[in-house]
């Protein structure tokens, strides 16, 4: 793919997940959407990057932040706001909400938000590619609060020792809800470093930069099918609205508007949009649009899930 | 003095006076400090008591409560804190095996005085991983006190008892409750951690409730009184040790028991209440007792799959109004705007 | 064909017949292809499937855990292993969050076939934290199936059966079951899951026994029989779902119901248990039903602390006539050089 | 304390533990121990040369290999060898055994054998060492093992975030249990790089040279002890015996008789021996060898516990 299809396939990608995301802050006000949310607006670079360098068949596991994860692969996207109107058509029929999206045929495996928790599941999808022979990466999405937990340490390990093909992906935002990283990780050390001492290949990037992303991912996709082991990639990046919910929460005084500015000032959709001009945005953006009213209109009319109709088959009882 | 508090208020009182009492108490928990402070309870205490006392912690609950112990080993009273209990999971290990078991395996020459607050959640889709209600898996382990305080006035007094006590105390705390406001003394008070308490007298029936699910029976038993039907009410608030002999005391008047958990009924605490009821008072008894809870199936998401999920007053009602021979219908109670999925309409989520 | 098999040699052969059957079934675990090989329940394995399929792991038990469900989602079968259900404990939140709920909440698009071991001591000083025998945990935990099979035929046809199964299955296996034998088939051939077994009949009581204590519950009923009292013995087998039907059923011929656990009795499988019957059979008890177990304290260490702890078939005997009430005194069985912390003689620790 | 004093000592504390797991090797087949038992018979020299490097007040903390470690903090042997023999004046009463270990009073404040779960313990008591201006270093003693366990990872960034006095000393003795490095770790990293990553200040050393191993603690102690948070050190070393109990193991196939052999040649004893001369090691060996007598006379003569003395006050009960 030239460069610069490789650009209209990013900024289409993070439009979408933008003007999804504020479709749905627009609409939970509403309080239809009757679960937890979090938002990836200002944080779509690293989810659009990553996907392109990913083939089919490839899969992808996530947290509690994976809006932008599921439809960057390509999970469908009318689903996904079923899933939130908790309604049976919903990816996982209503049962899971926000936190829980998967798409497996589109190579979103699963995403589940206890912090740390999905981590192994990825590391155990790409154990099943190498006991099968099946070429296929795997690519575990985690924040930087993940970084704390012990089970990634654990998780790491275990994938260098066996050199599965996966690749941990960290966007780090420099929060864990409202607490920074001062108070979390020490000062004067790196997240790939801290990566790095497990002897993982690690990478890392301007994750508001979804060239650079783009370009990290696919070295490291590539190396990691040549054989050479998993792959660690950090991304710096940020998020714009609150931690779990709609609005904006800067004043709750736990960040400095100057921060949140500087931030929003390095929008990753127009930093890639006056690199490479992208003369039909609008029509890209009324595309979208039509695509999400049609969903939301699906989410809206679809059924709620009926109590009694799943119990017998999905738990095991006498 | 008394003024009318809610939860989080009262929870925060009784940690911001132990660590003015004390100044081995510690607070410690994700988001402890920040904005939100766990629901209000405890925000400004950082402010207070300075951040070596009250502090954030990395995202490593599992280190994290053994930390807890080791400092609760050589002096200090920590106070942990889980936003849900579903996170606490990570450092079960810990909890089973080394906090419960401390005292016990090194002979009473170490101990373990700490207390771990976790919240329940419910409501707003919190689904398989947000609202899960573990009290019988703690239960089970000799070692631990575990409580559910109902009320803000016990949510006081019993945390304030907690710390004080050289035991390791799992103090689960329901999220509805946090909506609820009781008359909380100002003053620094212990209420006892292993006593039920007799809510409501009545003559025809024992309804016991654990946790938020008193509530729902207070209201079960205004129904049944309305259908002719007199049901004492008793708040467990302690989940180990239990304290049998208030129920035991209750039933043997009443003759019957309906048992209320805010939990999986299958090998929950409503089981060993149950079992624990029959072998000290078989004879008594007039009706097999009868247990309540949630169904065999993890929490779905889905307001509309929710609804059918949490025993609701008229369930309660009804169920017992079965069990003391006067079958009956009962009408949903009132509730306006109110959604299931809310404690009232002021609740609007995400947590 | 059937020959006498040791347990470790029937789960060995379990697993040895699925490895070769599917090429997806994997077994991981600490020590699997060790010259011990789990007390021999794996020895040979890595040799005849490989180095891929049947693998040691490095000691992160909790990241293998999410590895086996990570790899259980997309196609192959994992079997993990460990050496004692008190090591489980740091892996309990990718069991109870994750493994349980898997197919439940991806709506069945995703599931979770995947098998547990652990092994659950007894003796030699395995003390507070390495004789835990925590079943009840499991129990309370919608989504998986738990099983104890006791005799070395069961071990072999239901851990068949458990790597076939969708549903993750928790396997919990006696450490001093590996001493015992019995004939077992050399085919592959399943026992279901679900299902509790009437080992000996009787009709003055039903004894139900959990894994070991299902020998002791026999011996037990060996010395009532010639106390005049006919004790019915069922083998519980399935903790989760229980085969409350089974119990049930010889409860309303005999009237009486003693339930002998092996772990602590509060908050244990024997208060389900208890709850459960009376639920169904309220009108047919002749009388209280009765728990025994553990105390409700962690295992001591000293042999002379663990000799009181485990209830004994003379324990069982004599509290089962009294039941009946025909109350009697039971000598303890002839045991010759057997001190109470073997199984038998053959067994030196250390483990 | 001249360097000839203090080879003395670590000799006299070397030969201690030496000739102390011997003893417990020798009397375990007689069957009155009814424990499990793991001995440190060849990797005497982390726990002599770490120990000799603290003061009074400062704690230890250990795991299910902790005999040597309570030996050399001065844990009281009599009770110690008591609580093997399940008596009730051992160290925990007969309730723990050997691998629930502690002398609050030498300084040795706990061992337990769930593998990594002691190490936060140590922490802890850090945090307590802080909170209360107290100057106390901790030790956390654990093996490579331990290295793969998550709270370890989660332990150490703790430490490091809250600048803790708390000094990690890894003794890696290349094996858990029967399991070679190999299957565990990757091949190309060292346990210090991945401590390191945390940003954590780290040591390392020969584990057999209780001279160095002294001379390392002895920084980290003081590097500790002026502010500068915590250390980690990692001391290559060998078991001689089998993973628990008395005997040797090496017919099992696990490890080479060679690998044996060469670990065997560089005794941690004999390495210092030779050094430092000890004329009067027969005299020392003497009056180690009748304490031994002494606290054996004494476990074995001393009372079982009684069941019922206990319970109503070890956990709480209605
Ligand atoms: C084990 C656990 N502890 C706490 C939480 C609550 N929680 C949800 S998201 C979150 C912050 C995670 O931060 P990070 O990994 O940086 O992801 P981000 O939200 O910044 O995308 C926390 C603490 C949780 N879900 N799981
Ligand atoms: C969590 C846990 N898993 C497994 C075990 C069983 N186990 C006891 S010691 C040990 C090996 C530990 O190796 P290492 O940390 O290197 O210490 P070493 O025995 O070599 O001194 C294992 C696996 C355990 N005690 N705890
Ligand atoms: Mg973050
Ligand atoms: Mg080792």
């Amino acid at each position: 793919m030239d460069q610069s299809a490789l650009r209209q396939d990013l900024l289409r990608s993070m439009l979408r997940i933008r003007m999804v995301e504020e479709a749905v802050a627009d609409l939970y006000p509403e309080q239809e959407m009757r679960c937890p949310v979090h938002l990836s607006i200002g944080q779509e670079a690293p989810a659009a990057g990553v996907c392109s360098a990913l083939a089919n068949g490839d899969q992808v596991v996530s947290g509690h932040r994976s809006h932008a994860h599921y439809l960057a692969r390509g999970g469908d996207l009318a689903r996904m706001l079923a899933e939130f109107y908790g309604k049976a058509t919903g990816c996982t029929g209503g049962l899971g909400g926000s936190m829980h999206l998967t798409d497996p045929e589109a190579g979103f495996l699963a995403a589940t938000p206890i912090v740390g928790s999905s981590i192994p599941v990825g590391v155990g999808a790409a154990l099943t590619a190498r006991n099968r022979g099946e070429d296929r990466v795997v690519v575990v999405f985690l924040g930087d609060g993940a970084m704390e937990t012990g089970i990634l340490h654990e998780s790491i390990n275990f994938a260098v020792v066996h050199r599965l093909p996966v690749m941990f992906c960290c966007e780090n935002n420099l929060y864990s809800v409202y607490s920074p990283m001062s108070v979390r990780q020490p000062p004067d050390r790196s997240i790939v470093e801290v990566a790095a001492g497990h002897g993982i290949r690690t990478w890392s990037g301007d994750g508001n930069d979804a060239e650079e992303v783009a370009g990290l991912a696919e070295d490291a996709v590539q190396a990691i099918r040549l054989g050479s082991g998993p792959a660690f990639l950090e991304f710096s990046t940020y998020r714009w609205r609150e931690h779990c919910g709609p609005y904006y929460d800067n004043d709750l005084g736990y960040r400095t508007q100057e921060e949140f500015e500087s931030w929003r000032d390095s929008d990753p959709i127009e930093i890639l949009a006056r690199r490479e001009g992208w003369p039909d945005r609008e029509q890209v953006a009324l595309d979208i649009a039509e695509e999400i009213r049609a969903a939301v209109e699906f989410a809206r009319s679809s059924p709620f899930p009926v109590s009694d109709s799943m119990r017998s088959t999905l738990v095991p009882s006498s | 003095m008394e003024r009318m508090l809610g939860y989080g208020q009262a929870i925060r009182e009784a940690l911001d006076q132990a660590l003015a009492d004390d100044p081995d108490v510690i607070v410690m928990g994700l988001g402890v400090p920040d904005p939100k402070g766990v629901f209000g309870s405890t925000i400004g205490l950082q402010e207070r008591h300075g951040v070596e006392r009250v502090f954030d912690i990395p995202l490593s609950e599992n280190a994290v409560t053994g930390i807890a112990l080791g400092s609760a080993t050589t002096g200090l009273r920590p106070v942990l804190v889980h936003q849900r209990v579903d996170f606490a999971l990570v450092s079960f290990e810990q909890i089973v095996n080394q906090i419960a078991k401390w005292r016990f395996m090194f002979d009473g020459r170490l101990s373990a005085p700490l207390v771990i607050r976790m919240v329940v959640g419910r409501g707003w889709g919190q689904g398989p991983q947000h609202s899960q209600s573990l009290q019988a898996l703690f239960a089970h382990v000799p070692g631990l006190r575990v409580i559910m305080p109902t009320t803000p006035s016990d949510a006081k007094g019993m945390l304030t008892a907690a710390i004080e006590s050289d035991d390791p105390v799992i103090c689960l705390e329901h999220r509805w409750l946090y909506n609820i406001e009781d008359l909380v003394p100002q003053e620094r008070y212990r209420v006892p951690l292993d006593r039920a308490r007799v809510v409501r007298s009545g003559t025809d029936v024992t309804l016991v409730g654990v946790s938020y699910m008193t509530l729902e029976c207070l209201t079960a038993a205004e129904m049944l009184a309305d259908a002719g039907v007199s049901a004492e009410v008793v708040d467990l608030r302690s989940i180990r040790p239990l304290d049998i002999d208030t129920i035991r005391e209750s039933v043997e008047r009443t003759g019957r028991l309906v048992v209320v958990d805010n939990a999986h009924v299958v090998g929950g605490v409503s089981a060993e209440i149950t079992a624990a009821v029959l072998e000290r008072s078989f004879a008594s008894l007039l009706a097999s007792p009868v247990r309540m809870g949630f169904p065999d199936h993890p929490t779905p998401t889905s307001p509309a799959l929710a609804d059918g999920y949490y025993p609701l007053p008229e369930d309660i009602a009804a169920r017992t109004a079965a069990v003391v021979g006067r079958p009956a219908a009962f009408t949903p109670a009132e509730r306006g705007e109110r959604r299931l999925d809310q404690p009232d309409t002021s609740y609007q989520g995400p947590f």
